[in-house]
C-alpha cells in the first residue's frame, strides 16, 4: 500500500510539484523527467485510464491519469510543453492502452511521441490540414467553403504490407 | 366447335408423339410450377421467421393473396432495376453464373414423382440424374464469386466450393442407402416401395437425418449459409449482383431449398403416399377397390386419388421445408472450419456407418430388393381385409394390358 | 443546392508480386467497412487475410468523428449535456451522468438523495437496454437473427419508461446538472414493476435461444482470448475486462450515486474469450434487475430532484475528472474551467476507444468469422469511439 | 438486357391505345416498387438504432415488405441515418453510386438533413447529406421516432406513383 507521502518521496527527483486533491494524487513533471516518473509508477498503477492534452492558450498541457486496481487510487500526471513541435517520450510501451490515446493526442494537438510504434492520424484522415483541437484552429461555419481534401489509404496499406 | 376440338387433338397428338416437344412442354410446366412454389416458399419464409420472432410479417401487399403477390412484387421490382456489371468483372462468367445455378435448380424438378403416376420425366436413373445435376450450382457459385472482382464475393465463392463439394459426399451416401435398400434408381419405384411397406421409412430414418443436414449445407441454408453469410461477407458470392441476375440467384436458392425438402420426402418419408392411410381412406370412405390399382398402368388409378397424393406430397414437402426454416431462424451460423470438420469428420463416417447398417438390413430382407428392380415389376397391391397391406407376392402376377391413353388423330 | 463534386478515393491494394515455387500463396488485404453489416456503424477494419485466416487487423476509425470536444469549448456547461447523449447513443443516460458528475464536482455540489436514487435506477435500466442491443447485434453477427428481435422487444419497454420521464426514446438529456429533469410521473413505478417481470421472462427466452445452443457455444468458446493482465494493460474496461477475470468495476471500486448503498456482486468470467464476455453481460443484466429491485422502496420517499443551480453556470477555475462505469466500461469526463461560462476543455474518455484498440491482439490467428464475433463481443459504439 | 424500358415505352406510344397500356403497366410496376422497398443496411449514428428498432418486433417493417440488404447492389434506397462526416462523405457517395437505378435517399434525422446539433463549430461534419447525394425525403427529429421512419417510407412509396416506372427501367 503506497501512501501519497511515500509516493512523492520515491518520485521526488522526477517531480516539479505534487498535491492531493479530492482523493486524487496530482503530480506535475516536465518532459525530460516524465519517462522516469512513469516507469516508477508502472508497477503500482496498472490501469491506463486516460491520456489527453489541454490547450490553455499559452502552451499545451499533457495530462495522464492512471489507476491502481489494487489500491483503488488514481494519480494524475501532467506536464507542459510548447505549442509547436512539442516532443514527448512515448508511454505506449509501458501501457499498451496509451498507444491509441497518444495517436489521438498527436492527431488533435500535434504532439509528437518519440518511440511510438505507429504514430498516424487516427480520428481525422491522412493529410488533414492542421490539428483541430488547438485553440487557433478556426472552424469555418460557412457552407460554401466546404471541401474534402484528398483521402488516401497509403499509410494503412504500407502498414499492412510490412511483414 | 368440331374444328377446334380437332385442332386440340392434333396438337395433343403432336405433343404426345414427339418426345422432344413433350419434353419441352414438361420443362416449361415444371418451370412454372417451380416459380409458383418459390413465390410461396419466399413468402412462407418471411411469415415463418416473423412468427418465430414475434412479428407479423408482410401483410400490406396483396391482402389475402399476399402469399403470391408479395414475392411477385419483389420479382417485378428486381426486373426493373438497373443491371450492373462491375468495372473489373469478368464478363462471360459473370453473366453465365446465375443461370448455371438456376437451370439445375429447376431441372431437378423433372424427376420428382409428384403423385403415383405424375412424374414429369420418368427417368430410370432418376437419382443419378439428381446427383449429377445438383453438382453444377457449386460451379456457378464459384464462378460468380470469382468473376465479380470483389474480395467478399471471392471468399463467398471459395467457401461455397469447399462446402458444397464436402457435403456432396454424405448426401450421396445417404441416398445410396436408399438405393441399396430398394434396389432401384428410379424415384417412382422408391416411392412405390415405401407406399407398400411404410415401415421401410423407419429403417431409413438415420439416413433421413444425414440427408437433411447435408442437404441444408448443399443448398446453403442456415446454419450452413456461409457462402452468403451476411454478417461476414456482406452478401457473399452475390455481393455484386443486382436486378434480375440477383433475382435468379434468389429464386434458385429457394427452389433448391424446396427441392431438398421434396427429395427428402420422396426418398425417406414416403413421397406422395400416406403410410397406408390413403388406402384405408380410399377403401372405406370413398369405397374404391385399391386391389385393381396398378402403378404401371396409370389409367387404373382414379384421378381423385392422384390429386389427393399430389397434395399429400406438397403438404409433406412444405412441412419439411418448415422444419428447415425453423432451424434457420433459431440457429447461429457455423464457422467455415467447423462446417468442414463436421462434414468430413462426423457426417461422412455417420453416413458410411448408416450405409453399412442399411446394407445389413437389406441382406435380411432379400425379397424386397428382388421384385422392385424396376417399376414395371411392381405388383398390384392386394388388399386383405384381415391383414391390411399384404406382403408383395413372390412371383408378380401378369400385368394388365396397358391402355393407350393417346387418342388417334382425327378420332372425335 | 448543387451537389459537391469531389474525387472518391480509390482503395487500391498494393501490387502483389506473386510468389513462385511450390505451395505458393499470397495474402489478401480486405477493407471491411465503413459500410458493412457487422461493423456496428462506420468502423472500418483493414484485414490482412491468408485465405480465411486473419493475419492482422488494423481498425480505421474517425468516420463518425464529429468534433464534440471542439464544439464543447464553444458551449455553456448546460448546453453540453445533449451532446453527451450522442456519444454513446445506446447508453445516453450514462453519458449524461458522467458529464453531469464532472460538472457537479467542479461546482462542488451534489444532487439531492431522491435524484440520486432515480439516477441509479435510470442508469441500471440503461445498462440493461444497452446490453440488450449488444446481445441482439451479437446474435446478428453470429447469424442468429431471432435473438435480435427478442432483445428489442424488451428494450421497447425500457424506452417507454424513459419516454415517460423525458419524452425521448434515445437521446434523453434527462440527467441535468444538480439533479434530473423532472420528478417521476405518476404510475411510473407500476410500469417499472411490470417491466421487471417481463424482463425476467425475456432473459429466460434469450438464454434458451442462445446459451445452451451448441452452435452458438462452438462459435464463441475459446475465441478472442485475452488475459486479465493484458486486458488491463490495454486499458480495457467494463464487461470486456471482467470477462477475463478482473473484478475492476467502478460501481464497487469508486462508488458513486447510490451504488455504495446497494448489495450486488460484480459479474466476472475467467475464460477471457467471447463466451466469458457474453456470460458477464448476461449476469450483469440479472444484477441490474436486482439493484433496481433494491432501490424500488426508496422511490416512495418524497423529496427534491433538483438542487438550485444558477442559470448561467460559471464554475471556479480548476479541473475535475469524473468517471462512471458505463455499460461498455469506464467513461471518464475531464472538465477544465477557467471561471468563464464556457469550459476550456472537455475531454471524454470513452471505453469503446480503448476496448477497440486491443482488437488486433485478440484476433491473432483467428478466422474471418471470428473477427466479427470478437468485434461483437467487445461491444463498441462508434459514436463514442470517434466522438 | 438488350431492350430498355425506354424502348418499350417508345414502342407502346406508337401503337393506338398504347398510352393506356403504358399507364396501366406503370401502375403495376409502381405497385411492385412500392410493395418492395429494400434499403441498404447502412447505419451511421444514433438514428441507426432507431432504424434497427423499426425493423424489430414492435414496429416490424417487414409488414410493408421492407427488408434490408447488406449490399448496395441489391438495394433500392439508402436511409442516411446519422451524422455524415467529411471522412465518411466520399464513402457515402460511392455507396450511392454503387446502387442500381432507380434509387432513392432518405435523410433520417437532423444531422443527415442539415447537420443538426453539429452544424456550428464542428470541423468534420457535413452540414446535410444533400451536399453529397440527392435526397428525396427528409425526416426531422434527433433521432426521429420509428413511426416517422415508417411514415417516410410509405410516403416515398406513394411518390413513386408520379413516375413512369417503365422509363426508369434499365433491366
Amino acid at each position: 500500500m503506497t501512501t501519497f507521502a511515500q509516493l512523492t518521496h520515491d518520485q521526488r527527483a522526477h517531480l516539479t510539484g505534487s498535491e492531493e486533491a479530492g482523493g486524487v494524487w496530482c503530480l506535475t513533471t516536465d518532459p525530460r523527467k516524465v519517462r522516469a516518473l512513469l516507469e516508477g509508477l508502472r508497477p503500482a498503477f496498472d490501469y491506463p485510464e486516460d491520456l489527453t492534452c489541454i490547450d490553455t492558450g499559452g502552451e499545451l498541457r499533457v495530462f495522464c491519469r492512471l489507476w491502481s486496481t489494487a489500491q483503488r487510487q488514481a494519480v494524475h500526471v501532467s506536464l507542459t510543453i510548447p505549442r509547436s513541435r512539442g516532443h514527448l517520450p512515448t508511454a505506449s510501451d509501458l501501457w499498451r492502452g496509451y498507444e491509441w490515446q497518444e495517436r489521438e493526442v498527436f492527431d488533435l494537438f500535434g504532439v509528437q511521441f518519440d518511440g511510438h510504434p505507429d504514430l498516424r492520424r487516427i480520428l481525422t484522415w491522412e493529410g488533414f490540414p492542421g490539428h483541430p483541437l488547438l485553440k487557433d484552429f478556426v472552424v469555418d461555419n460557412d457552407d460554401s467553403s466546404w471541401e474534402i481534401p484528398e483521402q488516401t489509404d497509403q499509410e494503412i496499406i504500407d502498414l499492412l504490407s510490412r511483414e | 366447335m368440331d374444328a377446334l376440338r380437332n385442332l386440340a387433338h392434333i396438337i395433343w397428338y403432336f405433343i404426345a408423339a414427339h418426345e422432344v416437344l413433350r419434353s419441352f412442354v414438361v420443362a416449361v410446366c415444371s418451370l412454372v410450377f417451380m416459380l409458383v412454389i418459390v413465390l410461396i416458399a419466399i413468402w412462407m419464409e418471411r411469415k415463418v421467421s416473423a412468427d418465430i420472432q414475434n412479428r407479423i410479417g408482410p401483410i400490406r401487399t396483396g391482402g389475402l393473396l399476399g402469399f403470391v403477390l408479395q414475392s411477385m412484387a419483389d420479382a417485378l421490382k428486381l426486373l426493373l432495376k438497373e443491371d450492373l456489371r462491375p468495372a473489373g468483372a469478368d464478363k462471360w462468367p459473370f453473366v453465365v453464373a446465375p443461370y448455371l445455378v438456376f437451370v439445375p435448380a429447376f431441372l431437378v424438378y423433372l424427376i420428382l414423382p409428384f403423385s403415383a403416376t405424375w412424374v414429369p420425366q420418368d427417368l430410370k436413373i432418376g437419382i443419378l440424374f439428381y446427383s449429377a445435376v445438383s453438382a453444377v450450382p457449386a460451379l456457378g457459385i464459384a464462378m460468380a464469386g470469382w468473376s465479380s472482382n470483389n474480395k467478399w464475393s471471392l471468399l463467398g465463392g471459395l467457401r461455397a466450393a469447399a462446402q458444397l463439394i464436402s457435403y456432396e459426399l454424405p448426401l450421396g451416401l445417404a441416398i445410396l442407402a436408399v438405393v441399396l435398400l430398394y434396389g432401384t434408381l428410379e424415384m417412382k419405384g422408391i416411392v412405390a416401395a415405401q407406399w407398400q411397406h411404410w415401415w421401410m421409412d423407419l429403417i431409413t430414418l438415420p439416413a433421413l437425418l444425414i440427408f437433411l443436414v447435408a442437404g441444408m449445407a448443399e443448398v446453403s441454408r442456415a446454419p450452413f449459409d456461409l457462402p452468403e453469410a451476411e454478417s461476414e461477407l456482406v452478401a457473399g458470392f452475390n455481393t455484386e449482383y443486382s436486378g434480375m441476375r440477383f433475382a435468379t440467384f434468389f429464386l434458385a436458392e429457394f427452389s433448391a431449398s424446396f427441392f431438398i425438402s421434396a427429395l427428402a420426402v420422396t426418398l425417406f418419408v414416403g413421397g406422395w403416399s400416406l403410410w397406408g392411410v390413403d388406402i384405408w381412406f380410399a377403401q372405406h370412405v370413398l369405397h374404391m377397390d385399391p386391389s385393381t390399382w396398378n402403378l404401371a398402368a396409370p389409367a387404373s388409378i382414379p384421378f381423385i386419388m392422384k390429386a389427393f397424393w399430389f397434395f399429400v406430397f406438397l403438404a409433406k414437402s412444405f412441412v419439411v421445408l418448415w422444419i428447415l426454416m425453423w432451424l434457420k431462424w433459431t440457429m447461429p451460423r457455423l464457422r467455415i472450419d467447423q462446417v468442414l470438420n463436421f462434414g468430413w469428420k462426423i457426417l461422412l463416417p455417420a453416413a458410411l456407418l448408416n450405409l453399412l447398417l442399411v446394407s445389413g438390413i437389406g441382406a435380411v430382407l432379400p425379397r424386397l430388393s428382388k421384385p422392385l428392380t424396376a417399376t414395371q415389376d411392381v405388383a398390384p397391391i392386394h388388399i386383405d381385409d384381415s391383414v391390411g397391406l399384404a406382403p408383395v407376392a413372390q412371383t408378380p402376377p401378369p400385368l394388365p394390358p396397358l391402355r393407350d391413353d393417346v387418342p388417334a388423330p382425327g378420332t372425335p | 443546392m448543387p451537389l459537391r463534386d469531389f474525387r472518391i478515393p480509390e482503395f487500391d491494394a498494393p501490387e502483389v508480386q506473386l510468389p513462385t515455387g511450390e505451395l505458393a500463396h499470397e495474402t489478401t488485404i480486405v477493407s471491411m467497412g465503413p459500410q458493412h453489416p457487422s461493423t456496428h456503424g462506420v468502423l472500418r477494419l483493414m484485414l490482412k487475410l491468408d485465405g480465411e485466416s486473419v493475419l492482422q487487423v488494423v481498425p480505421v476509425i474517425g468516420y463518425l468523428h464529429r468534433g464534440t470536444e471542439k464544439i464543447a469549448e464553444k458551449r455553456s456547461y448546460a448546453m453540453i449535456v445533449p451532446y453527451t447523449d450522442r456519444l454513446d447513443y445506446i447508453s445516453s443516460m450514462y453519458m449524461n451522468l458522467g458529464y453531469v458528475r464532472a460538472v457537479e464536482g467542479l461546482l462542488g455540489i451534489e444532487a439531492p438523495p431522491r435524484a440520486r436514487v432515480i439516477r441509479t435506477i435510470l442508469g441500471e435500466l440503461q445498462r440493461i437496454a444497452s446490453h440488450l442491443v449488444w446481445l441482439g447485434t451479437f446474435g446478428l453477427d453470429l447469424g442468429a437473427w431471432t435473438a435480435f428481435i427478442y432483445c428489442f422487444r424488451e428494450r421497447e419497454l425500457i424506452l417507454d419508461l424513459f419516454e415517460q420521464i423525458c419524452g425521448a426514446r434515445l437521446t434523453y438529456n434527462a440527467i441535468r446538472i444538480g439533479g434530473i429533469v423532472a420528478d417521476l410521473p405518476a404510475g411510473w413505478e407500476d410500469g417499472l414493476r411490470a417491466y421487471l417481470t417481463a424482463q425476467e421472462q425475456g432473459l429466460r427466452d434469450y438464454e434458451g435461444l442462445l446459451t445452451g445452443n451448441p452452435v452458438f457455444r462452438a462459435r464463441i468458446e475459446g475465441i478472442g482470448v485475452i488475459s486479465a493482465a493484458d486486458a488491463l494493460n490495454w486499458g480495457l474496461s467494463g464487461p470486456s475486462l471482467r470477462g477475463s477475470g478482473s473484478t475492476f468495476d467502478l460501481r464497487k471500486d469508486d462508488p458513486y450515486e447510490c451504488y455504495g448503498e446497494v448489495d450486488f456482486h460484480v459479474a466476472t468470467a475467467d475464460s477471457g474469450d467471447c463466451l466469458g464476455r457474453y456470460e458477464v453481460r448476461i449476469q450483469e443484466m440479472h444484477e441490474s434487475l436486482s439493484i433496481i429491485r433494491q432501490l424500488l422502496p426508496r422511490l416512495q420517499e418524497p423529496g427534491e430532484v433538483q438542487t438550485k443551480v444558477p442559470r448561467v453556470l460559471k464554475p471556479p477555475a480548476g479541473e475535475f475528472y469524473a468517471h462512471v462505469e458505463a455499460p461498455r466500461g469506464i467513461f471518464g469526463v475531464y472538465v477544465v474551467s477557467d471561471g468563464s461560462a464556457n469550459p476550456v476543455r472537455v475531454r471524454f474518455r470513452s471505453p469503446s476507444f480503448a476496448n477497440l484498440s486491443a482488437l488486433n491482439t485478440m484476433c491473432a490467428g483467428m478466422k474471418l468469422a471470428d473477427v466479427v464475433a470478437i468485434l461483437g463481443s467487445i461491444d463498441i459504439v462508434l459514436g463514442e469511439v470517434d466522438r | 438486357m438488350g431492350v430498355t424500358g425506354d424502348q418499350i415505352a417508345a414502342a407502346c406510344d406508337k401503337v393506338p391505345g398504347g398510352g393506356y397500356i403504358l399507364a396501366r403497366l406503370d401502375d403495376v410496376l409502381n405497385w411492385a416498387r412500392e410493395s418492395s422497398q429494400w434499403p441498404v443496411t447502412f447505419g451511421l449514428a444514433c438514428c441507426a438504432i432507431e432504424m434497427m428498432a423499426t425493423g424489430a418486433a414492435h414496429y416490424d417493417q417487414d409488414r410493408l415488405g421492407i427488408i434490408y440488404r447488406a449490399t448496395p447492389r441489391q438495394a433500392d434506397l439508402m436511409i442516411v441515418s446519422g451524422t455524415v462526416t467529411k471522412k465518411m462523405a466520399p464513402v457515402l457517395r460511392r455507396l450511392y453510386e454503387q446502387m442500381p437505378e432507380p434509387k432513392y435517399v432518405i435523410a433520417m434525422g437532423n444531422c443527415a438533413s442539415g447537420g443538426g446539433p453539429y452544424y456550428y463549430d464542428s470541423y468534420n461534419t457535413v452540414r446535410g447529406v444533400d451536399l453529397v447525394v440527392p435526397v428525396d425525403i427528409y425526416i426531422s427529429g434527433c433521432p426521429p421516432r420509428p413511426e416517422q421512419l415508417l411514415d417516410a417510407l410509405i410516403a416515398l412509396g406513394q411518390s413513386y406513383k408520379k413516375e413512369h416506372a417503365l422509363k426508369l427501367a434499365r433491366g
